[in-house]
Parts: structure tokens; sequence; C-alpha cells
């Protein structure tokens, strides 16, 4: 179906994904920066700040554009970051 | 705020020891992530887990998982665990060790496990270098890499673990990289799960050690060979599965079903018992 | 796993059998139920024999690869709640000398019986040796303690094992049987005890709650209470210097001088319990024999023969070998104008005998090879020496 | 095995009758046919010549027959068409008559004369006399034969799984023939299944078609390939050997088609089925009623690449671990007997109209668009929606020939379903929201077919309004969204400027964009405006010219659901016949071994990809199985004795087309030898696609261009041409496995020879052009021309010396 598409899905709003608490435990932070380079919505970036163990920590670009793959979790080797569900504001 | 903060495998780690040893960029961490990632998802009883280790960077996992732990003498993680196991079967027994520990000096005693099929399972960080002693040439270096032991490159031919290990016996066996992370968590979990020797490597960045004699300082850039020259080929031929800076075969190379030391010493009791009177 | 199986325990009363077959329902009957070893000579039939015994008591027995991987293995059947043991000579205990000293550092109870033949190395496999007794006490890398004793009868290769389990058990530590080649092979009359009066010993479990659980802190006696891995106390141990929750520490000095001074003491402090020895016609004597394994078996008639030529002889025989039993040899030389000291080595316990007696002459008879001495090669020194 | 003697000189005398045709004015429009008939019968053997303005027509074919009985002729040869169209038309009639098929032959004046040069009538004329006159010589040398025939592998292929290839799978499968039925999509369905209603009965579409695609998915002689595509056709009529390419699903057979996955994937996209009005995820199943039914992970989307697993939300979710991210694209063989094409239609894109601002302002839809509006299973649960602020519109207009009937804004031809579909459109919006004023902008209504001029009288009688004349341009208000439409009513004759909330462009419909592919692997040829040519537009609708192959649906011209289908059962019907028959003639255009001069060297064996040729040691000759011999000829082009040769395409045939060329000014001529499934067929397409080129060239045909022996190329050098070409297939296309591969050793030993010899070697040229490739043919003879200038009368003298060896040869050949 070679059609090109012209128009936004009017569904797009409908179906949003759930929102992400995206939770850096930053003194806990190597700086390896395997969650920066591997997210694949590349949310995160290296910071400017240095925590204790004297690396940058990733810091969050833009929250809303992660998809909660959780990758970054399973690819942490310091156990420092961690996704969640925001609990959506109403029903 | 701080109750968010923790880590939802923090359970599985004991905290005294976290942060761990482990150098920025190092696999190691990823493999630890990993197995206590597949602990959860098993929800497995850590008061019947006994996690069992030799000596080397690796080593250390041991100390770090919440559960009966043991850090054994260089080599010797896999006779430890076989006690273990024999003594009490009910016990889950995993050994976590590096490629020196597991194959240099602790080699006969991984063929023979295999042979013998004790149902413990081995997961083995394969870092192609001794990490802790500062980098030197292993069973698992390749062929010209740089160490701090062959500055002129290596002439020793490595180890192709996972045709190794199939060839002694083992009833699974797989091969990932610390990239494939979720195969390498689902690979623990099967293992887990079944009867008999089961054996896991994983392809594992050694950034500060072997990755900065081989042009490859950051675990970033190691990572990145991974990605580059990783196939999964499921349960082809791990004799053709060796590691070369171009190719890393990765996948599933054994499951098949055999019965473990354990059970069927327990099936020979039970005909013992038939026969035995009493004096 | 034991309560499944039908025990063909060993009836009491008078027996006809070698000292390895001796040792093995020895082990037996202290509670042994894991059994990890290599062949060798002349320690083989150890293994044979438990090879049929141990299932029918449900207890493992297993042949590793090697010496090494026995130890080990039996290190951790001892975590996982067993008795174990394993048995060997001469060159297979060299091979274990590494990890009796893991060992002694994570304070595993097991018993390692090393059946001395003539070294070194290969040497002679099938003839008698007391070469290994040094080796016993300083073979392993760093200091630690261990207790050593050793039979001299068939008899003592049955209550020995016994005995070498309980203290084992008592003080979590490696316990050696050190036999030699003419106990373990000799045929001899064993009198069998009832089961109820065989003392049997086992290791103190944890009296504080799981989570309070420290796996390295030592009760008065300096021995810290054993839990086992599967009953729920998640602990750790390593061959690493550790502190009490068994956590390596590495980098500090008072940790590691704490472990190890604490490793040596909770034997050293316990000696008056762990030592024992035999006296006979020391009384009156002026010369005094000192001999252990199977040579003591000669000295004892020398002693006889000496006293029936009118010399007053008499006879201190170590059955604890380690740790040395100082205070005995010491409370000898105080009356004896002599010590006679045979063993069939170049001169090992010799040297401790020789600290002990300050300045009394100590005479030493070393013998290697086939025979030990006979009675009348120790009677002529006990002559020559007055 | 055929072995043959050589020919003794006939001893009936050799009467040729030749009928130049009009063809209308396509030929007669830049030929003088009179003077080309006249010329005709000037030539030797010629009986009668004549030119007639349509020869195919039944009066043209009853004129050949009757001549054949009064004039006693005995060779026919008719100027016109190219072979590939009429060849076997006038074979029939010649055979009703008595005259044995392979007497006939054609001189093709129309695609690769008039239409080439339609500015230059001399020049013209000059080419189709030549034409005529090779093609009468080599008449004079023609023999009569008897075809062999071939067992037909009673299996069909079927490419495309819209409408059409359903219809005629299922119509095959039920007369028990098995289908492969090839859907590069991963449901079959086509657009069918897009659309809401069909005109002019108002059915509910995917209602009707969804028991139809459920028949295809469970009949047990139709094997549904999705996500697949053919990938090469090698064979011939009865016995194609294809391969198809399939694109891993990422999803086993044991798929539930529960949707948990879908449920959990947390990639979103527009989905393609509605047009992108709709979102799917990167696991997704098109649509409801897909066949099959299961899902499939769309690659592009999906984060796990190169076999790292990034995310496992759907591994995670699919009980039955249906999910594999390991499996690979695999290739399928198979062996059918026939092929239907039945790929569709793609539409136009107005996004290149920017008067119309389609895709600038949101309220300016599709008519496809509008189809998955209205739907009451699409994005907006049936209610018409307009984009901008998901309001019901109050007023729409409708803009037909968009991308119709136009050189400007399209394509020339008409789209033959817009009209309708727009009524039937404008009427479901009065169904349900009767007060909506629609406007229908038109340029003519064609409410041709049946019951389509109720539905259109309906149509007005509900109050559409239809204005003749399209707007020039369409204005959106910034802030309403609503949009002006500016143009002029031309039955009024009058300018309107007319607000309204929506605009639905009624786009037409194009070939798809892998036509061309397709053309190249079936070796097919397309019309001007892209869509598949018919063997004849009237007698043969569904047939391709390619033996073995008939075409379904849009793939051939734009159609309603009803042509598609009537088509479909038409193709399946006539694909059905071949197989019925399970075996056909094959062409009598097989090798001939002259065992008298065979010194058995065996060069031929080599060379054969059929390998249809034995070495019989003891009778010391060379042995052909003709049902297994494809007609290449090679063999024949390798033989160094004049062994060997092929039948209706003998070296003397050949020799004698070159001799013909080649008796006057041949210092101004190319002798190009082309291969009839490629180059042959390309020159065809360059000129049904009128592409203009110099007049230089005189095309002799063989089937392969492994037949062209070096003699022929020496001879026409030797006898002075200009320049020669020898042009086939792609490597790699050989209709004849690899013959062409032959061909290219040969020219290269050939242009050797020319440069040891002091020969400017640019005189040889070897293309290679596959029948779509009109361009690639006509540039390459431009090209030529230049050459052609260059040469000088020194150099033509010195390559007839260099070759004059040739001419002897070839005589006592």
């Amino acid at each position: 179906m070679p059609e090109r598409i012209k128009h936004q899905p009017l569904d797009s709003k409908k179906i949003k994904q759930p929102d992400a608490e995206i939770h850096i435990i930053k003194d806990q932070c190597k700086g390896c920066g395997f969650c920066i380079e591997f997210c694949p919505k590349k949310v995160l970036e290296e910071s400017q700040e240095i925590n204790a163990r004297g690396v940058h920590p990733p810091k969050i670009v833009d929250e809303s554009k992660c998809i909660i793959c959780s990758f970054c979790t399973a690819v942490c080797p310091d156990f420092a970051i961690f996704v969640t569900e925001k609990p959506s504001k109403e029903e | 705020m701080v109750q968010e903060m923790v880590h939802p495998f923090s359970k599985y780690l004991r905290s005294a020891m976290i942060p761990h040893i482990w150098c920025s960029g190092c696999g190691n961490g990823v493999v630890l992530n990993s197995f206590v990632h597949a602990l959860d998802e098993l929800q497995m009883d850590l008061d019947k887990l006994v996690v069992v280790s030799g000596i080397g960077c690796i080593g250390r996992s041991a100390g770090y998982t919440n559960a009966d732990s043991f850090h054994t003498t260089h080599g010797r993680a896999i006779p430890f665990a076989t006690g273990v196991k024999l003594a009490n079967p009910e016990l889950e027994v995993v050994v976590i060790s590096g490629d020196g520990d597991l194959f240099a000096i602790g080699g006969n005693h991984f063929i023979h496990a295999a042979r013998r099929n004790i149902g413990i399972k081995v997961i083995c960080a394969n870092n192609f270098n001794y990490g802790m002693t500062g980098g030197q040439q292993g069973p698992t270096t390749p062929l010209e890499s740089l160490t701090t032991t062959t500055p002129y490159g290596n002439i020793e031919h490595p180890f192709n673990l996972v045709h190794l290990a199939a060839a002694s016996g083992a009833t699974y066996v797989a091969r990932w990289t610390t990239l494939h992370v979720r195969r390498l968590t689902q690979s623990i979990k099967r293992m887990l799960q079944k009867e008999g020797f089961c054996f896991i490597e994983v392809v594992t960045p050694c950034p500060e050690i072997f990755g900065r004699h081989n042009k490859m300082r950051t675990g970033l850039e190691m990572m990145e060979w991974f990605k580059r020259s990783s196939v999964v080929e499921n349960f082809s031929d791990p004799s053709k599965a060796e590691i070369t800076p171009e190719r890393i075969v990765v996948g599933e190379f054994v499951n098949v079903q055999k019965v473990s030391y354990e059970k069927f010493f327990h099936e020979k009791l039970a005909q013992i018992n038939e026969k035995a009177v009493e004096w | 796993m034991s309560s499944m199986t039908k025990k063909r325990v060993l009836p009491s009363g008078a027996r006809f059998m070698s000292g390895d077959i001796a040792c093995a329902e020895g082990a037996i009957a202290a509670g042994c139920r894991f059994f990890a070893g290599y062949p060798i000579t002349p320690a083989t039939e150890i293994a044979e024999h438990l090879s049929a015994r141990m299932p029918e008591f449900g207890g493992i027995y297993i042949q590793m690869e090697d010496e090494i991987a026995s130890l080990v293995a039996v290190i951790g059947a001892s975590y996982a709640g067993l008795k174990a043991m394993t048995a060997t000579s001469g060159p297979g205990f060299s091979l274990m000398q590494e990890n009796i000293g893991l060992a002694a550092m994570t304070e595993a109870p097991c018993v390692i019986v090393d059946i001395m033949r003539g070294g070194p190395s290969t040497g002679q496999p099938t003839l008698p040796g007391q070469q290994d007794v040094m080796q016993a006490k300083w073979g392993s890398h760093g200091d630690y303690s261990i207790i050593a004793l050793s039979p001299s009868s068939v008899q003592e290769m049955f209550n020995l094992t016994i005995e070498a389990f309980n203290m084992a058990e008592t003080y979590r530590v490696p316990a050696l049987v050190m036999g030699d080649e003419i106990v373990a092979h000799m045929w001899e009359k064993v009198v069998i005890p009832p089961a109820s009066e065989i003392r049997i010993v086992n290791r103190k479990k944890p009296h504080d709650s799981r989570d309070k659980y420290e796996p390295f802190m030592p009760d008065d006696d300096l021995v810290p209470p054993m839990a086992c891995f599967g009953e729920g106390y998640r602990f750790h141990a390593t061959g690493l210097t550790h502190d009490e929750y068994g956590y390596p520490r590495t980098q500090s000095s008072e940790v590691q001088s704490k472990l190890v001074r604490r490793l040596c003491e909770k034997v050293s402090r316990n000696e008056d319990k762990i030592i024992r020895v035999e006296k006979v016609m020391l009384e009156d004597a002026d010369v005094a024999v000192v001999a252990y394994g199977i040579v003591a078996r000669a000295a004892l008639s020398a002693v006889r023969k000496a006293r029936e030529a009118g010399i007053k002889a008499g006879l201190l025989r170590l059955i604890t070998l380690w740790p040395f039993p100082e205070k005995h040899v010491a409370a000898v030389t105080n009356q004896v104008k002599t010590i006679v000291v045979p063993e069939m080595n170049c001169g090992q316990m010799v040297r401790e005998v020789e600290r002990a007696a300050k300045e009394t002459p100590v005479a030493f008879l070393s013998k290697l090879g086939e025979d030990p001495h006979t009675p009348n090669e120790i009677l002529k020194v006990i002559k020559g020496n007055i | 095995m055929a072995e043959k003697k050589e020919p003794e000189p006939k001893s009936e005398e050799i009467r040729i009758g030749v009928y130049v045709c009009h063809c209308g004015l396509n030929i007669a429009g830049s030929v003088d046919c009179e003077e080309v008939a006249k010329f005709a019968s000037t030539l030797p053997h010629v009986a009668l010549a004549q030119d007639n303005r349509y020869t195919c027509s039944d009066q043209g074919q009853e004129q050949i027959k009757n001549d054949i009985k009064e004039h006693k002729l005995n060779r026919i040869v008719v100027a016109s068409c190219s072979p590939r169209l009429h060849e076997p038309t006038f074979r029939k009639a010649c055979e009703e008559a008595g005259v044995n098929k392979y007497l006939f032959e054609m001189a093709n004046i129309r695609e690769q004369c008039s239409w080439v040069h339609l500015h230059d009538r001399k020049a013209a004329t000059e080419k189709a006399k030549d034409l005529v006159k090779m093609a009468v010589a080599k008449a004079a040398l023609l023999q009569p034969a008897e075809e062999v025939e071939v067992p037909i592998t009673r299996k069909a292929l079927i490419i495309g799984g819209g409408v059409a290839g359903i219809q005629a799978a299922l119509d095959l499968a039920d007369t028990g023939y098995k289908v492969y039925l090839v859907e590069k999509e991963p449901s079959i369905g086509g657009m069918m299944a897009r659309i809401d209603k069909t005109f002019p009965t108002m059915d509910c579409s995917i209602c009707i078609l969804a028991p139809k695609m459920s028949d295809v998915g469970h009949h047990p002689n139709i094997e549904v390939l999705t996500q697949s595509e053919v990938a090469e056709v090698k064979g011939y009529i009865g016995n194609f050997h294809v391969k198809v390419m399939r694109k891993p699903r990422y999803v086993t057979k044991d798929c539930s088609a529960c949707g948990e996955c879908t449920k959990v994937c947390p990639i979103m996209a527009p989905n393609e089925f509605d047009v992108g009005l709709a979102s799917r995820h990167a696991i997704y199943t098109p649509f409801a009623q897909a066949v099959p039914s299961t899902y499939t992970i769309d690659m592009n989307l999906c984060l796990n690449q190169n076999g790292v697993i990034v995310c496992d939300k759907c591994l995670k979710a699919c009980e039955r671990q249906a999910i594999s991210f390991e499996v690979k694209p695999e290739t399928t063989e198979l062996e059918v007997g026939t092929i239907i094409v039945a790929i569709g239609a793609d539409v136009f894109d107005p996004s290149m109209l920017p008067n119309y601002g389609y895709g600038k302002y949101p309220n300016v839809i599709t008519s496809l668009e509008f189809e998955r509006l209205i739907n009451a299973g699409g994005p907006s649960g049936g209610h018409l929606i307009r984009p901008s602020d998901v309001q019901i519109p109050k007023r729409v207009a409708f803009i037909q020939c968009v991308g119709s009937r136009s050189d400007r804004n399209g394509r020339l031809y008409c789209s033959n379903v817009c009209c309708m579909n727009t009524i039937k459109d404008s009427l479901l919006i009065k169904e349900h929201w009767p007060e909506t004023e629609i406007y229908v902008f038109y340029v003519d209504i064609r409410a041709y077919g049946k019951g389509f001029e109720d539905l259109y009288k309906r149509a007005r009688k509900e109050g559409v309004m239809f204005i003749r004349g399209l707007p020039a341009e369409i204005i959106e208000d910034k802030k309403t969204r609503n949009l002006w439409l500016f143009g002029e009513n031309t039955l009024q004759k009058e300018l309107y400027k007319i607000n309204v909330d929506m605009a639905i462009l009624s786009i037409g419909l194009e070939p798809r964009k892998d036509s061309e592919m397709i053309q190249r692997l079936l070796t097919l040829s397309r019309t001007q405006d892209g869509f598949f040519m018919e063997a004849h537009p009237k007698l043969r609708p569904v047939d391709a010219a390619t033996g073995g192959i008939f075409f379904a649906g849009c793939a051939e011209a734009p159609k309603d659901i009803k042509d598609s289908v009537t088509q479909a059962s038409a193709a399946a019907a006539r694909a059905g016949i071949l197989m019925a028959k399970g075996k056909v003639a094959v062409e009598a255009i097989t090798a001939i071994a002259y065992a008298d001069k065979c010194k058995v060297c065996g060069l031929c064996t080599k060379v054969c990809p059929y390998n249809a040729i034995t070495l019989n040691k003891e009778l010391k000759r060379v042995e052909i199985i003709e049902a297994a011999c494809g007609g290449c000829g090679t063999c024949a082009a390798e033989c160094p004795f004049g062994a060997l040769t092929q039948n209706h395409f003998t070296d003397e045939q050949i020799v004698a087309q070159i001799d013909a060329v080649t008796e006057f000014d041949a210092d101004k001529k190319v002798v190009a030898f082309c291969c009839n499934w490629c180059a042959y067929a390309g020159a065809d397409f360059a000129g049904v696609s009128r592409m203009q080129y110099p007049p230089n060239v005189r095309i002799i045909r063989t089937m392969c261009s492994g037949r062209v022996a070096p003699k022929f190329v020496e001879r026409a050098f030797a006898r002075g041409a200009a320049a020669v070409l020898v042009a086939g297939c792609h490597p790699g296309d050989c209709h004849y496995i690899n013959a062409n591969y032959h061909t290219q050793k040969r020219v290269e030993r050939l242009w050797k020879k020319m440069e040891q010899s002091g020969l400017n070697k640019e005189r040889l040229q070897l293309l290679w052009a596959s029948a779509a490739e009109g361009e690639r043919f006509a540039s390459k003879i431009s090209e030529m021309q230049a050459i052609l200038e260059k040469v000088t009368p020194e150099e033509i003298g010195k390559a007839r010396k260099v070759f004059e060896k040739a001419l002897g040869e070839a005589d006592n050949a």
C-alpha cells in the first residue's frame, strides 16, 4: 500500500502510551553511558554535574519520549537507573 | 521520593556490598543484573539458592547476591558447587565465574562436572583476559590480541567455550553478549528450570584492562564491537562458533534432556534399598 | 535424605578387619555422609569400602577428578550440612594443601585421612612412612590451625576417625587422621562398641535469629556457631580475609590480625580438651621413648625389654600430633635423663620434642623404607644412652 | 530427436504473397504503404503484393485465405505490427488455407518503423521497404515444420491477492488445480478490503469480500504466500520455475491472534490500511478480517534491530511463545504451468498538484481516505468527520479527474471508477446526513455501466449538485480551516467561488510501482500508460504476449470490482484450458543436426543450456532431444562446421536477411540482431511509447542473442555494413538459462579480431536491454548514428577485406 500518508492518525491522542517516570540513582552511576547510547528513543544524555564517584551521571532530555521499554534498567551495570509508570491523573 | 529511589532489584543484592568494585563500563554488572532479573522473573526462593564463585573480578558476584554464597579458591568454584549440590539436591546451585578461573586453572573441574552432568548452573563472564591481576593473556584471549603478557600479540589459540561445553556433555549451552541482556535473562531463566549441567557464556566488555590494550578504551566501544559483529544463530554447530573480531556467533547451541548425576544417584539408592537387609 | 534408607549398621562386638576398612566404618559411625576422593595407594581401600557403604546410609560417595576437587567438594558438602571426609596419601595430601587453607579460613568442619607412604614425590607407594607430619601442620600458606591424630592400631583407625569428626565439628577445623601404610593395610581384631556408647559431636547451630546472624562471630570458645546453606540465613563465606559477616576486608590490618589470631587460638586455647597421649611406665623412668603411629608399637616392646634388662624405661605415645602435646613432653623431661625419638623420616617430630625437652638430651632414631623400627633397634639406642 | 539431410532445392515454384497493412493511420500515417506494396511486387518469388487498411481484420484474413487458393500462394509475408502481437493470428489464417504456419513471415513496420519515425515519411518508407525485402528473402527459404508437444505442469501461480487474484485463485482451485497465491502485503484483500461500499448495489465491500478471503485461506488447493514477492521466473509456457522471496513475519504459526502483543507494544505508527487515519503498533494485524489472521512485526519500526532485543514486551505478553526474532527471509521454489498477473493498481498522489493543497490543508482528503472515514470499521467509526476539528462537515465538495485525463495533472487516460465512486460516496453522505450540501466538480460524468445511470439519477434527485468544470485552485481559510474553491462553471460560462468544510479529491488509478519489475521477470509488454499489454486488445484480452501468462484486474487497466472479477474468471478459464489439455505444442524452432557435416567435436554439447544434445560416438554424430531443446540456437552459432542449425532461423534464412539489408547503401545502415524476448520486445516498447530514433537500423529477430553466429556479423561487415548491433537480455535474465553468456564471449572474440586487424571495434556494439527498456534501445540507436557518420569508405573497404572469407563460408553453408 504505497499511498503517501498525509494526515495525523485521528486516534493518536486516544491511544496514548502510559507516561514514564525515570529514576536515576545518581551516586550509584559510574558513567559508562550504556543507558544513554542504547536508549531506543534517546531520552537520556550525559549531564554536566559530577556525582559522588566523580563521573557525569545521565540526565533526562525528554521523559515524554520514554516508552518504558526499560532497556536502560536491564543494561545498567550499576543498578543506577529504573523506570516506572506514572500513575495516570484522571480515571 | 526516597521510597521511589529503591531499585526494584535491590532486594536481591547485599546492600552492604553495593556499589560493587567493578570498573566503569565493565560488563560484570550487566551479568549480575541479568542474573537477578531472571531470579526476579522466576520469583526464585532465595533461601534455596546458593551462588558460588571463584577468583577474579566477576568472582565478587557471589558476595553481591543476597543468598547463601561462597567465594572459593581460584578455579575451585565448580567442585565446591558439586559438593553442595550432592549434599543437598534441593538447593539451586549457580556458579558465576570468569574465563580464566573456569577454563584455565579450573578447566579440568569444568569438563568433569559437565561429563558427570551434576545439576549445577554455570555462568561464565568471558572478558578475554585476567582482569583482576592487570590483564594477562588467558584461555580465551583472541589470537594476536595484546595483553600485558603478550606484548607482541597472542600466539595461543583460544578456547571456543560453547564448543567445549557442548563436547563435554552439558545439557544446555548458550552464548550471549552483555548487549543481548534480554536474551541472556531468558537464557538464565531457561537454565534455572533445567535438570543437569548447564552453561552460559557471556561475552563481556573489559574496557579498562583488555580494551585499553586493544583499541577499545570504553565499555561503549566494546559494546559497539558486540553490536557490529554479533549474529544470532540458535542451535547452530558450536564448533563453528569461534569468536573473531569480525564475527561473534551468539545464541542457544544445546538444549537437551539428560538425567542428572544426583537424580541418577537417587534412583540407584532406591534400588539399593530394595536389596538392603538389616544385619 | 538418609531417612529413606535402611541403615546396615555394623553390629557391636569383636571383628577382624583392616585399618582402611576400620577407618571407613569409623567415619560412618561418626555420622559422615559425604566422601569425595581420588584413588591412591595405600588409602584406596577406604574409598572402595565407602563406595559400597555410603549409599546404604543415603550418603554420597563420589570420585572426583583429583585430590584438589575432592577436598573442595568435601568443604562444599560440609557447608551444605553434611559431615564430610576425604582420604589420600602423600602426593594427594600435597595437592590438598591449598584448600586445607580454605577449610581453615572458612572454618569448614571436615576430616582428611592421610595414609602416609614413602616420599618425596611418588616415592614408595606400598611402603610406610611418617614423612607428612610437618606438612600436616605447615602445608598450606599462612597461619592457621588444624588438629592431627595418629592411630597406631586398626582399633584406633576406627576410634580416632570418630574422634577426628568430633573435633572437626567442635572447633570448625580440618581434622587430620595421619595413618600409615602398615596400620592401613594390617588386619587385626577390632572391638566395635554399641552405637549407643559411641560419643558423637555435632557442630553448634546459630542461636541468633536469621536476620541477626553473623556467620563468623565467635562464642567465648572462639568458635562461631555454623548455619548451613539452605537454612535461610543467606550468609556469605570467602577465602579472603573477612569480617564477622563474612564480607571481604582485604585492606584492614586489624581485621586480618583479629581473624588469623582467632583461627590459631581457637585450637591452642583448647589444647587441654584436645590433646591425648598414652603414658606407659613413665612414673619412675630414666629414659623415655617418645613415639607415634606404628612405630610406637615397636617402641612399647622395646621399653618392656629394657625393663626386663633392668633399665627404667618408659613410653610417651603421641595420639594427638597437632596441636603438639608440649606440656606432656616437658613434664617427662623434668624426670628423665634421656629421651629417645624413633621416627620413619629424617627427623620431623623430633624437632618439636627437642624444643620441649630444653636441656634434656634427645636421641633420634631415623628409619626409611620397608620396615618400621624393630624393638631391638630401639632397645639398643635406649641402652646406648644410659 | 531430429536428424535431417540438408533439404534438396525445392522443386515446386515458390509463390509469395505480401500484404502491407495501414493499421488505420498507425502505419499509413508515416509510411507510404502503397509504395511499399508496389516495391514488394518487384521482389523475387513475389506472386502477389497489396496493401490494405487492417490486415488483421476478418476481411484481411479472408483476403489472404482466398489469395492462397486463387494464386496458389505457398509463402505469406505480412508487413504490419510486431510478430509478438499478431504472428499467431496470421499463422492460424495460413493453416486454415492449407499453408503450413511456418511458411508465414512478418515485417514489423509499425512498432519498429512508423511509430519511431513519425516525422520522416520518406526514410520510414525506405526502411519499411527494406524490412519487407528482408522478410521476403527469408520467406523464400522457409520450410514447413511440425510441432512437438510438451507437458504442462498442472499448477498455477497468481501474483497479487486482491479481489482479482482471489477470484482467479478460487476458480482454478475449485476446478481442481493447485494454486499458489503470492501477496506482498501481510494480508490478502487488496484495495477492495479498504473500500466501504460498492457501486451501484451499495453492498458492504468487506462483507462480501471477507467470505471469499477465508475460502482462499481454507481451500485445500490454495497455498497463500503473504509478505512475499516473485524474485525469479525461468522456463516457458507450461513449465515455469519460479522463486518467491518471503519476508519474515517474526510471528510463527503458533499465533492464536489473541492480540495481547499489540496491547503492550509501545511503538505506534499510522496504519497504512487506513491510509494513516488510524494508528497501529509495530506488531499488528492490518485489519480485523485479515487472511491469514496471524500478526506480523514491522521491522522498520520494531526496536529490536539486528538480533538485539531492546524491548521484550510482546515476547512476554505472548503466551504461546509465537514470536521469534530469529526467522530469516526464505526463498520458496515453485514449479507452475501457468501464471496470472493480478498486481492491481496504485492510486494517484495528489500532493503533486499544489493548487489543491493536499497535504497542506487538513480538510482536503482523497477519495480513498474518504472510504476509510465513512467505513463503520474505520478510524472514525463510520462518522463522516473532517480532520481539522473532527466535526461533521456541513458542506462537502468532490473534485473529479484528479490525476486522470490530463497531461498536466497526471495521467492521460480515464481511471474508469472515479465517477461512480463519487456518486456512491455522495449518496452515502446523504443517507446518514441528508442536510449536507454536496458539490461534485466534474469534467464529464461517465455512468456507462449496468445500473450506473440509475445511481447517477438518484444522486441528482437527492440534491447532489453537479458542477461542470474543475476548481482551478483551493484556498484555505486560516481561521475556520474551511476551503474556498475557485473555478469556472463551463456550462454556465461563469466563475464560481464556493466555500466548503471539506474537499474530497477523486484520485485516479495508476500502474503499480513494481510493474516494471514484474514486466522484466515475466518478459511482458506494457502500454504507454504503463499498464500491462494484452496479446490482443479485442480477441485475447486476458492473455499476455508471452505464452502461459494471463492478466486479471487493474494490472491490465483501471477497472471496477465487477470487471476485475469478470476478468479474473476469464484469466482462470484461459489458464485452465491450458492445464486441462495437459500439454502444449512448442514452436518448431528447435535445433537440427546435419549428420554428414558433424565432426563429433562436442562443442555444441558444451554450450547447450538444456543438455539437449548428446554425442553418439558409434554413429559419429550428435543427437538432439527435441522436447528438451529450448530453441535458443546457440549450438548452431557455436558449430564451426555448419552441422547444426535452427528450425525457422536457419543460417540460410538469416544470411538471406543480411544480404537483403546490405544489397544497397550498406554503408548507411546498422544491421541489428535482436533476441525475441528482451531486445526485440524492447524495440517494440520504444515503438509503443513513440520514442523517436534515427531510421538507420534494420532488425533481424532471433529467439536468443546466443543464435548470432560470428559469421553473421562478419558477413554483414564483409558486405559493407557500417555497423552491427547484437542485442539480448541482461546477463542472468536470459530466457534460455545462460545462452546469452556465449553471445558475450563471441562478441568479445570479434572485437579482438577487429582490433588485431586494425578495425574500429566501435562499429560492433553489444547491448543488454530488457523488454521494459525501450528508452535504452532507442538511445543506443541514436548513439550508433554518430558512429555511422564517422565511418569512412576506407574503413568499410578494409572491413570487407578482413571478413571476406565469411562470404564464401556462408555461401556454401
